[in-house]
């Protein structure tokens, strides 16, 4: 036989991945609405070069944008654990979400700040002419006309998110990638695990791209 | 009450505005003049700060701020006092008709949502848009943006009026009525800098005339004056044209 | 999968005995398969391959990948066998022919240097213990710990786990009683190995279930065999672990 | 204190990491370029619903950016394997490279879709009205628009490429961080072995991240 | 020769063309007026289908386009024919004035780069902007834009120009100029439609008028009667402000 493909193997594999879906979301999640947040931030500050801030957070990006993460996760779950009796006593839950916001936070304020700069100056300046302080034009006026040019990049990076929980198997954290290794390190039938995972992957992560195609068709509809 | 003081303006090596001054009382209608290119649009910009000056002292209503010395909050209190409509219109693309007037109303002057909304609703009755409150930006003709424009200017009531070609995509017909607007908003005391190219329209509304070239007030005077008696060569020269058009 | 294939490995066969052999192995397992500083992989595992190399006259070749990516060199055909010291299992040996038994690792139980209140898995019952995934472990604890009173935390790769036992989050540990001292020393962790070793792992070269894998399975089986008899394992086995582990 | 920081080792991390430095960025640069390539051409497709093609690329992008990374290495490279001879007589180098190019050209494609998506739709009707044809107006006048607001993006994901030819040593193709995690196996000195990825990464793509800034730089003044 | 059947176009319920039909012959100009909203802009982007019309007969020189059954080829051909002056400008971004009116001549007609150039130059200083030839759209004022919009038109030297109010922006000095430039291209056969809301560049410029209301064509004729002495009441009306205005 050439191929060794065992299908009942296969199938059995796909209640194990399911079941620690909730561990791979839960920290996705959080990781997510975090990283947004933060990257907000960065993102507001860096375009509008808001004097003071500027210059920390064009280090903060670099440094988390342009080093390894798993070097970040080590540092910070190991490294820091020496000096800090908190991160000594963090769960690998808790150490995973930080350690991932804080470097998706630095790709994602990248996206936010590109589309930030896709609005017209236009835009911006007729806001303050109403009267709006700069804050609220970019509340009322600037994000929601980036949203839509954002959103592709920041569901990449939520895509990406997703499957980086895998990246906590290396302090202790199981997902749904997770599983598999284990499953298929002790039966060394990795191919048909790899494949349950990609279908189980793709089957939930579709449900996300639904999501994010029908939030574009409406932003879009406008324009 | 608008007064500036030798205001200018550079581009990189270009000179823009090259020293202008003038004194508005409130309520008066000063329209600007000149042949395109000439700094009418950058001037009126630079009266809110939407472009920086290189020098000058603007005062507005109760606030002076100095081009040399301008702080955040002046330049947040010149704005609040002034509004704007855009020679290229600056809708918000992301709000329908009804949204871009309720805009100042709701989220600078924090009027009650009804009342708001009943204001605006006049509004775009008055610019004759009812029909296409629900309608983006987009899906608007270019007449129909200016009005939008216009309304959106009107919404913030503010105590000067700074107006950028306001009847260039409209017909004779809402020329008229345009022209009626602002001089209700003109008889509430709303102190009004338009610039314009239609000569008819600023010989109709202007209580004082300004005419730019090159940066510079070549002339200015009373419309009557200025447009059947000019002065100086160069305005009779740019009026020339305008009587020969018609 | 037709016809090219088969004539594929019926030429395959007539010079069979002339190809080389082809192994995986990661080039990061101390001892077994490292990568020295001039980038040339030594270990216990080299040089016995070498050895069977010579024996059955054929050129050995390797290949380095990670983990599990020397496993699926095997599977797909890009390998004769992996050499990184693999566990034998009930469950591996459905998909694979093994060969006899050649190493015997026993495991120990690991834990930090300040605990003194570990000594055997009895001690575990309500502790965390830290082990691989690809750790065989799995297959012992069913009846070590029937109750599965024990609490497991698995990790992908053991980078972080001894500094997690150091450290307190891990009680403890397995690893491989080769390792400890080594480990030990290199990394400066606080860690001690304690009781007597927990299982042993049984030690084989995994062949593709082929009419080819079984071929060279069988000689290398044979080959193997000498190697025990004349002592040749034992010697290798001296060289880098200082013990014979078949004792 | 648990873990020891050996400074020496530290130092003696460097040249090592660095003598794979071209392994890293051969696959890097290859990838990039391939999948930039094909992600101009994906997104093309996608946001201008060319037909016949379209559906095609949809389903391609989902399963690209949708299913696992190392799940589509495994399948090609140790999957397909088993029934193409090509494959199986693969080097990793060019496997890598392959499988890089097309996954990241799905992820990318969607940076280029927003960006395409950014430029207004009269740019496009002016195009036309001139008399270019769809094509040439999308190279001459949409293109250049769009990639001041494609570059945050398409430059996060050259330095998650950079960074992900660290998976290759699953199929046994060696980059720099294959050199730190063969180190440290043996002796369990991953701190200083992260450390000094960290630093050497942050430094080399920081050369990158400033070429980045200097093109939006231009591109942006005339806007 | 530009002739039209029938053509109608909506956008979602609301009707905004309602069966246009008119012909012109080659190198007369037609100018539509009417008020703001009435489908001016939606007539001239449906002739060279930057707007898909839902039925009618569109024929531009030798291209004849049934919108129940049109192909892209013949969408192509069609365009090629004309060329469009934007109601807002629409100039390319990415690129200067002097580049935004090489662009038809090098990549369209495909004349050689000097030469390309030396059009360009003589196109840029025919609207008077010789000066402005490195700046980029961002960096120009309106009236500036909109020349090098008609510029841009004039380059690709069509047999049809389409041009949505192409004196909105500008003085009535510019404004003369404009007609003197469209006259002058008239004079080389070139046909014209221009939307316009200048009642007096209107008629001087027409060879025909049609004046539009919701999507219908109310009343056309020759400048002189439409203008002196309208059949419609409605006509009259539309255009006793503008006489009132006067
Ligand atoms: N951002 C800029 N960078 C460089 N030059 C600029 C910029 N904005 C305007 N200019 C130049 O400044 C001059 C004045 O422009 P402005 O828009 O004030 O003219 P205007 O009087 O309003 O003309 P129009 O009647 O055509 O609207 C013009 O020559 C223009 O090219
Ligand atoms: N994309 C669109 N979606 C919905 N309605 C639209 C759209 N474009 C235009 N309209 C509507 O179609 C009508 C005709 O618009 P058009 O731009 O043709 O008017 P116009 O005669 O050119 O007006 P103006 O003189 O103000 O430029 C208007 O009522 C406008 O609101
Ligand atoms: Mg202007
Ligand atoms: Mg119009």
């Amino acid at each position: 036989m050439d191929i060794s493909f065992k299908i009942p193997y296969f199938i059995s594999m796909f209640p194990k991945i399911l079941q620690l879906f909730p561990e791979t979301i839960k920290v996705a999640f959080w990781a997510f609405f975090l990283s947004l947040f933060f990257a907000l931030v960065l993102a507001i500050i860096r375009q509008y070069k808001i004097k003071g801030l500027y210059f920390l957070s064009s280090v903060y990006v670099s440094f988390f944008r342009e080093t390894p993460f798993i070097g970040q996760l080590f540092l910070f779950y190991y490294g820091f654990a020496q000096v800090s009796k908190t991160i000594r006593s963090m769960s690998p839950f808790t150490a995973l979400i930080i350690a991932l916001s804080a470097n998706y936070c630095a790709f994602m304020s990248e996206d936010i700040r590109a589309a930030l700069n896709s609005v017209e100056k236009g835009q911006y300046e007729a806001g303050l002419s109403i009267g709006l302080k700069p804050l609220s034009v970019l509340k009322r006026i600037i994000l929601p006309q980036a949203a839509r040019i954002a959103i592709p990049g920041l569901s990449n990076n939520f895509i990406s998110l997703l499957k980086s929980t895998a990246i906590g198997f290396m302090i202790g954290y199981k997902d749904m990638m997770a599983i598999v290794s284990m499953e298929t390190s002790r039966s060394y039938r990795f191919l048909e695990g790899y494949t349950a995972a990609m279908l189980l992957y793709w089957g939930i992560i579709s449900l996300l791209s639904y999501i994010q195609t029908q939030i574009e068709f409406r932003l879009n509809r406008i324009y | 009450m608008v007064d500036v003081k030798e205001l200018k303006k550079s581009f990189g090596k270009l000179q823009v505005l090259n020293g202008i001054s003038f004194h508005l009382d409130p309520g008066k209608i000063l329209v600007l003049i000149g042949p395109s290119g000439t700094g009418k649009s950058t001037l009126l910009r630079c009266l809110n700060y939407l472009e920086r000056p290189s020098n000058g002292i603007i005062t507005i209503g109760n606030v002076t701020v100095n081009a040399r010395a301008a702080k955040k909050k002046e330049i947040y209190h010149l704005r609040s006092n002034t509004s704007m409509v855009f020679q290229n219109y600056h809708l918000f693309k992301n709000k329908t008709a009804l949204e871009n007037i309720l805009e100042p109303l709701l989220s600078v002057k924090k009027l009650s949502p009804s009342f708001a909304n009943a204001e605006a609703l006049r509004i775009l009755d008055e610019i004759g848009l009812s029909e296409k409150k629900d309608s983006y930006p987009s899906q608007l003709s270019g007449g129909q943006q200016q009005r939008i424009g216009i309304g959106r200017a009107i919404a913030v009531n503010p105590k000067v009026m700074l107006i950028d070609e306001p009847t260039s995509s409209l017909d004779p017909e809402l020329v008229g009525e345009v022209l009626h607007l602002l001089y209700k908003l003109a008889a509430k005391h709303t102190t009004m800098i338009i610039a314009t190219h239609e000569m008819e329209f600023a010989r109709q509304i202007a209580d004082h005339v300004l005419f730019m070239e090159h940066g510079q007030i070549v002339e200015e005077g009373d419309p009557m004056t200025l447009f059947t008696a000019p002065k100086k060569e160069r305005t009779r020269q740019f009026l020339q044209k305008f009587s020969l058009n018609l | 999968a037709g016809c090219s294939s088969r004539s594929a490995s019926s030429s395959d066969k007539e010079d069979a005995s002339k190809k080389p052999i082809i192994i995986s192995t990661t080039g990061e397992h101390a001892f077994f398969s490292e990568t020295n500083k001039k980038g040339k992989l030594e270990g216990f595992e080299i040089d016995v391959w070498t050895e069977i190399g010579k024996r059955l006259n054929r050129e050995i070749q390797w290949k380095t990948a990670g983990f599990p990516g020397i496993i699926e060199l095997l599977d797909s055909g890009r390998v004769d066998t992996v050499a990184d010291q693999i566990g034998i299992t009930e469950e591996r040996k459905e998909k694979y022919y093994f060969t006899d038994v050649y190493f015997y690792v026993p495991y120990r139980i690991v834990v930090a240097e300040s605990n003194n209140s570990i000594h055997s898995v009895n001690d575990l019952y309500g502790k965390k213990l830290g082990l691989l995934s690809n750790d065989i472990a799995y297959s012992y604890f069913d009846e070590l710990d029937p109750e599965q009173k024990i609490e497991y935390v698995n990790y992908d790769d053991s980078t972080g786990v001894p500094a997690d036992v150091a450290m307190g989050r891990l009680d403890a540990t397995l690893m491989s009683s080769l390792h400890i001292d080594t480990v030990k020393k290199e990394s400066g962790l606080k860690i001690k190995g304690v009781g007597e070793p927990v299982y042993t792992e049984d030690n084989g070269y995994p062949f593709q279930k082929t009419k080819e894998g079984k071929l060279l399975r069988d000689q290398v089986n044979g080959v193997l065999k000498e190697l025990k008899e004349e002592g040749f394992m034992k010697k290798t086995a001296l060289k880098w672990f200082g013990f014979d582990p078949m004792e």
